[in-house]
């Protein structure tokens, strides 16, 4: 049963994935992401991470992508010019490409410990409160830095995107 | 139970409340109607039926059988896409309301809530982080509206949809912490918690008696405003309903849309209501629970929670009719400033007040 | 101590008016400006003389009090602590006094000047630096005050900065005073090498347990390097060059810096280091020398000088070395007492030439004077008893003073007749070229320039007087106040030394070195028994009475020569002056000293500068690799720039490789 | 139960789309996205572990990485918009004023 929704959910992401490669429209391109961080937070849940699954949806899914399109209708980004690729990434990058994916595939398939460590299904790994107090325990001021952080790329995102009155 | 009957009681939930969604969507219609008409002194609908009862039976069938066009240069799938996106997320979250307590029929025990099981102990148990699953697909509510407007390749809908989503952006985040004081109070995010937070009531034994535990009462009526203004928001509604400004921008982002897919606008529209009016009984009123009514018989009293939930639903879509009755609409600009200076803050107060009282107590 | 008891409130008061009016005076009116600075003086001066009361009547030798410690470094500490004693005592005194009454005069002087809030803000800061240097409890704070009245003298000595002469003066002072300074700082360094402490007190009973050091030891090196920072800040030889330059400087300024008060910081240091000193009697011969020298030899440059201020100066000079003289045969205490009786009559001359200059419009040139008797009857008056003061005639203050000195000289056990011989001298010409500035200025009949043609005017001391050309006029009274308070002053100030009593009010401060017997008595130590046997005879011994006579009559020659000299034939000393011409024009060109400076030091440190450091260090050795290696690295972006194609995605392709050869080599490494 | 190497598959594989986009796709916005990607990825080996590991961590690393992309989605996309004002191109190539 588990295995048949991850390997569903797994081809929705990355279908999802390969859709935002080949697609030529931005917007479809966004949509497509969408999908996959929506199939995502679904395989978190088959992990058990309830939290993160819900957080991905309402901040990926919900904030970032929405800003995504939101900027793509701002600017009607509508198709991306095809050029030419450049030689080097044909020659270089397309066999480079597939030769990482094959030895990744094969160290992770060969890797015995990997395939044998099995996750069940239903157990909950990542309740919020324990999250929650690792986050304002463990991590805190990991947790007031990115705080900070965020204000100040708000900040930035203003002064960026206000036209310039001279 | 066996996986069978907990699929066919998960179906009969399912399809019992939806149904129940619909009608009252279309009902509330037709109460718009009326009421706004009332106030405005006119009669509203009046002809088809009695009191016009059946008017939304006859919207229907007239979207229904309307000619469906599509306006050519439009971004097809994505136009096709949108409302039905838009009424997915806006039903789907009913599923996780907690609508009553546990009921027993057939031999079966089991909570009306459609998310909500019964635990070994025959407790009611729901998701444990239903609200924020909640806010998620609200959050991703937005894509019907952001998507219709500039699939369908016009500059009303651009304008609507731009004026939608980053509305919806904007008031999400203090709809999101006005929320947090109630969570920081019942201790959970579980829906069906938080309501079983709030039974009970105050002042047991004196006069008073009667006040039930309900958040509103417990300090969190200001959450409660926010989240009210903020929803109103969020539903795109008056004085919020800069998307659909039918005096600026003809229909906003649905201009392009029409019969059954503007049917799904609209539905989704009124069903973001009552979610929204769902959640607020919920966080604020204590869900189905209401002050207790002893005298009343037992057969009664089994009916008491449904009761007490629809009432309070009722409330709160009658609330919708009149402040649209009432209100102007908000100049955008002024919106924008009053979602981020004036609610966000006060939102970000009321959390933190909240967690230093509940710190105290604690 | 009592709550009264806050001598920090007398330095603190006048920077704080320094603040004000440095920070805000802009916007002040002259009057507010004024006020502010007047009023933080006085309220200085009245704090100072109510801890005055506080120490004498505490009949304690000194109260010392820290305000915390300022730098700790190991065992090494060091406080700001003040230390009251009758030395800082008498020191505090005459800077708030004197500087109070010359504040009082700026207030008119300054009038037409610019930067009136500048002036007045540099003189309260060098009241602040000048009492820190006073009152500090130890080496370093007084360092602290020592450059800070250096600084304060090069601001305003450059007031007039738009005047090279006045900037150059300004220069020529900071930079002879950085010599001075750079021995005291050895000593100090010494000192902390040594005793491991700057603290006088400390100091003072460390060094107690010392013998004195007959042949040279390091007791001696730092009393030497004291020696030559004295001689920097009191413009002793060789280093005495820039106070007659510093008279470009506002004629207030000159009174109270050069004359009152930051140029006996020299002597003052000297006296305060007595402990020092007193066990090393090579130093204390040095410091006699140099001082008898100085005087000598300023007095001999004082005769030709014709410029008011100049004469002045070089009279300072020699009163300065009278006090080096005075200190240098362990009469600290008449050092000190010639020192206050100094800087009244002393400020009283500055004020009343200022009050000259100002009556005849920024005139100079003792030349182009004379006859002012009529004009400003009350200068002329306070002048005369300035001039009688200063040359010894009793019963003025430099009467007392002067004679205890030289008393000293001839009896001290450091003492000896040269240098009683050469003081005598001294006090001759001094009073010789005293009364010929006073006759030169106020005697005969007004040789100024004329109403139209008012050449020289605002030449020297800038000064806008357009209010009243022509014909010389008497000071306000804003002025001439604080010249008659001064001229009394000069008239009773050496009252308190009659009968060796003001010796002995130094004795707290002398004694508790010469109370151990492994140091050195210190003259009044000795002269006190001579004295003692003879108190009936007032508590002076015959000798000591003929030596009185002998410089009364000394002073009174000087008179007469200069009567004689510049009232009855005024025609007489060009002739001289022809007779003796090679001698006169030495003398008149400050025997060429400041020539001989440029030539030897000056002009091979400018050429060493600018050939060596400049030319071929700066330009060449520093520009040259800063140069060469922008030039590497020009050459290397030449090449190493055509990577950067501006293109985002060549960049990420160039990081994707390398980040995947990375991730193939760990895969390898963990598979084998 | 699932053997953990398909997760971090699954990862391994958006990783590499979000790098291929970077470097293949040409409009600004998609390479944006392409990151986007490759951060979703490696959330996914985060949680992966986080669960194998039986430890939080990994949930907080992918909390931590949520808020920086916001943060870096709303800082970029305002870029996005001041380059598209003044280029009047979404194309990174036409974007290669800064060179030499």
């Amino acid at each position: 049963m588990a295995q048949y929704l991850f390997l569903f959910f797994a081809a929705i992401c990355a279908g999802g994935a390969v859709n935002l490669l080949i697609q030529r429209k931005t917007i479809n391109s966004a949509l497509s992401l969408i999908v996959v961080m929506g199939s995502l937070a679904l395989i978190y849940l088959l992990l058990g991470a309830e939290f993160v699954a819900v957080i991905q949806v309402i901040i990926y899914a919900g904030a970032i992508m929405v800003l995504f399109v939101f900027v793509i209708m701002l600017l009607n980004a509508g198709e991306e010019e095809q050029a030419k690729g450049s030689r080097v990434a044909k020659i270089v990058g397309i066999p480079g490409l597939f030769i990482g994916g094959i030895i990744g595939i094969w160290v992770l398939l060969q890797h015995a410990p990997l395939q044998k460590t099995m996750i069940p299904i239903g157990a909950l790994y990542g309740p919020a409160d324990q999250v929650g107090m690792m986050l304002f325990t463990k991590y805190l001021l990991a947790f007031e830095v990115t705080s900070v952080l965020v204000l100040i790329a708000i900040m930035g995102a203003v002064v960026l995107a206000r036209r310039s009155h001279s | 139970m066996s996986a069978l009957t907990f699929l066919i009681v998960a179906v009969i939930k399912i399809v019992v409340t939806l149904g129940v969604l619909l009608t009252v969507v279309a009902y509330t219609v037709w109460l718009e109607r009326k009421v706004v008409g009332r106030m405005q002194n006119r009669w509203g609908p009046s002809r088809v039926g009695p009191f016009g009862l059946l008017q939304p039976l006859a919207d229907g069938i007239k979207f229904l059988l309307k000619e469906d066009l599509t306006p050519p240069y439009v971004e097809k799938h994505i136009y096709l896409l949108a409302p039905g996106l838009a009424l997915i997320m806006a039903l789907t979250s009913i599923a996780l309301v907690p609508i009553g307590p546990v009921i027993h029929l057939f031999g079966i025990s089991t909570p009306v809530q459609i998310t909500g099981v019964v635990d070994s102990a025959g407790h009611a148990s729901d998701i444990n982080i239903g609200i924020l699953v909640i806010l998620g697909l609200t959050s991703l509510g937005v894509y019907g509206i952001a998507l219709a407007g500039w699939s369908s390749n016009s500059k009303y809908s651009l304008l609507g949809s731009l004026r939608a989503s980053a509305q919806m952006i904007s008031y999400e985040v203090s709809l999101g912490l006005s929320l947090v004081g109630v969570l920081i109070m019942s201790g959970t995010m579980s829906l069906n918690g938080i309501v079983h937070a709030q039974l009970g009531t105050f002042f047991q034994g004196t006069g008073f008696g009667f006040i039930p535990r309900w958040n509103i009462f417990q300090g969190q009526f200001v959450a409660f405003f926010l989240y009210m203004i903020a929803a109103f928001a969020e539903t795109n509604r008056i004085p919020f309903d800069m998307p659909e400004a039918e005096t600026e921008l003809v229909a906003g982002y649905h201009t392009e849309y029409s019969a059954m897919k503007f049917a799904m606008f609209f539905m989704a529209e009124y069903a973001n209501m009552v979610t929204v009016a769902c959640i607020a009984s919920v966080m604020f009123l204590g869900g189905w629970s209401g002050p207790p009514l002893p005298f009343l018989p037992a057969a009664v009293q089994a009916f008491l929670p449904l009761v007490w939930f629809s009432s309070k639903i009722f409330f709160f879509l009658f609330l919708y009719i009149w402040i649209r009755g009432t209100l102007p609409r908000f100049r955008y600009d002024q919106l924008m400033s009053f979602g981020w200076k004036f609610l966000f803050p006060l939102a970000l107060a009321n959390v933190i007040v909240t967690a230093f009282i509940v710190a105290i107590r604690a | 101590m009592t709550t009264h008891f806050q001598p920090w409130l007398i330095p603190i008061l006048p920077l704080v008016g320094g603040l004000i009016n440095g920070l805000f005076g802009k916007r002040f009116s002259k009057a507010a400006v004024a006020t502010v600075a007047l009023f933080f003086t006085a309220a200085s001066f009245v704090v100072a003389c109510g801890h005055a009361c506080i120490l004498l009547n505490s009949g304690a030798d000194a109260l010392e009090t820290s305000y915390g410690t300022w730098i700790r470094a190991g065992s090494f500490s060091v406080d700001f602590g003040i230390y009251l004693d009758h030395l800082s005592m008498i020191m505090m005194l005459v800077v708030t006094g004197v500087g109070f009454l010359i504040h009082v005069y700026s207030v008119a002087y300054m009038e037409h000047e610019g930067g009136y809030y500048r002036f007045f803000a540099y003189l309260n800061f060098f009241m602040f630096f000048m009492l820190t240097l006073v009152l500090a409890n130890n080496y370093l704070l007084m360092f602290v005050g020592w450059e800070g009245v250096g600084l304060a003298s090069y601001l305003l000595i450059g007031f007039f900065f738009l005047k090279d002469s006045a900037a150059n003066a300004g220069k020529k002072a900071f930079i002879t005073n950085r010599v001075g300074d750079f021995g005291f700082l050895i000593a100090l360094f010494l000192l902390i090498q040594h005793f491991g402490s700057l603290r006088y007190a400390t100091l003072i009973d460390i060094t107690s347990h010392f013998p004195v050091e007959t042949a040279a030891g390091f007791l001696t090196a730092i009393g030497l390097l004291m020696l030559v920072g004295a001689c920097g800040k009191s413009a002793q030889i060789p280093l005495y060059v820039w106070l007659p330059d510093a008279m470009e400087g506002p004629t207030p300024v000159s009174a109270l810096i050069h004359a009152a008060t930051m140029v006996t910081a020299g002597v003052y240091m000297v006296c305060r280091s007595n402990f020092i000193f007193s066990r090393a009697p090579i130093a204390l011969l040095a410091v006699a020398i140099i001082g008898t020298l100085t005087s000598f030899f300023a007095a001999t440059i004082g005769i030709t000088q014709t410029d008011i201020k100049r004469v002045l100066a070089y009279s300072t000079v020699s009163q300065l070395g009278y006090m080096f003289m005075a200190a240098g045969v362990a009469a600290y205490s008449a050092a000190v007492f010639h020192l206050m009786t100094h800087a009244f009559f002393k400020a009283l001359l500055f004020l009343g030439a200022g009050s000259v200059i100002h009556g005849v419009g920024g005139e100079q040139d003792m030349r182009k004077m004379g006859g002012l008797r009529k004009y400003m009857p009350w200068t002329f008056a306070t002048m005369t008893i300035a001039t009688l003061a200063i040359s010894g005639i009793p019963p003025f203050a430099g009467f007392f003073s002067k004679d205890e000195i030289l008393w000293q000289a001839f009896s001290s056990p450091h003492g000896s007749k040269a240098f009683w011989f050469l003081g005598l001298v001294t006090a001759f010409m001094t009073s010789f070229y005293m009364f010929r500035l006073l006759f030169m200025t106020f005697f005969g009949e007004y040789r100024g320039a004329q109403p139209e043609a008012h050449s020289a005017h605002g030449s020297h001391d800038d000064h806008g007087h357009d209010s009243h050309q022509g014909s010389p006029h008497e000071s306000p009274w804003l002025m001439l106040g604080p010249l008659v308070l001064l001229g009394v002053l000069s008239i009773v100030g050496g009252w308190v030394g009659i009968g060796h009593r003001f010796e002995h009010f130094l004795d707290p401060v002398i004694l508790n070195v010469s109370a151990d017997q492994n140091a050195l008595p210190s003259a009044e130590a000795a002269a006190t028994p001579a004295g003692g046997e003879q108190e009936a005879a007032g508590g002076y011994t015959d000798t000591e009475h003929l030596l009185m006579y002998l410089s009364v009559v000394v002073a009174l020659a000087g008179l007469g020569l200069a009567y004689l000299l510049y009232i009855k034939s005024p025609e007489l000393p060009a002739k001289i002056a022809a007779g003796i011409g090679g001698l006169y024009k030495l003398v008149l060109n400050k025997y060429w000293i400041d020539e001989l400076y440029g030539a030897v030091i000056i002009g091979p440190l400018l050429a060493i500068s600018r050939v060596v450091l400049w030319q071929s260090v700066d330009q060449k050795a520093i520009d040259g690799t800063v140069n060469e290696s922008a030039v590497a690295a020009r050459d290397v972006s030449q090449v190493v720039r055509m990577q950067q194609s501006g293109l985002i995605r060549s960049y990420a392709g160039w990081i994707a490789v390398f980040a995947a050869v990375v991730v193939a080599y760990m895969v390898w490494m963990g598979t084998r | 139960m699932i053997p953990i190497s398909w997760y971090l598959l699954l990862s391994a594989f958006l990783f590499a789309c979000g790098v291929t986009g970077f470097l293949t796709k040409r409009n600004l916005i998609t390479l944006f996205m392409s990151i986007e990607l490759m951060l979703n990825g490696v959330n996914l080996s985060f949680i992966t572990f986080a669960t194998r590991l039986g430890t939080l961590d990994g949930h907080i690393f992918v909390f931590f990485v949520m808020v920086v992309a916001a943060a870096e989605a709303a800082v970029g996309l305002a870029i996005i918009i001041s380059v598209y004002r003044t280029r009047e191109t979404l194309n990174v190539d036409r974007v290669n004023l800064l060179k030499l």
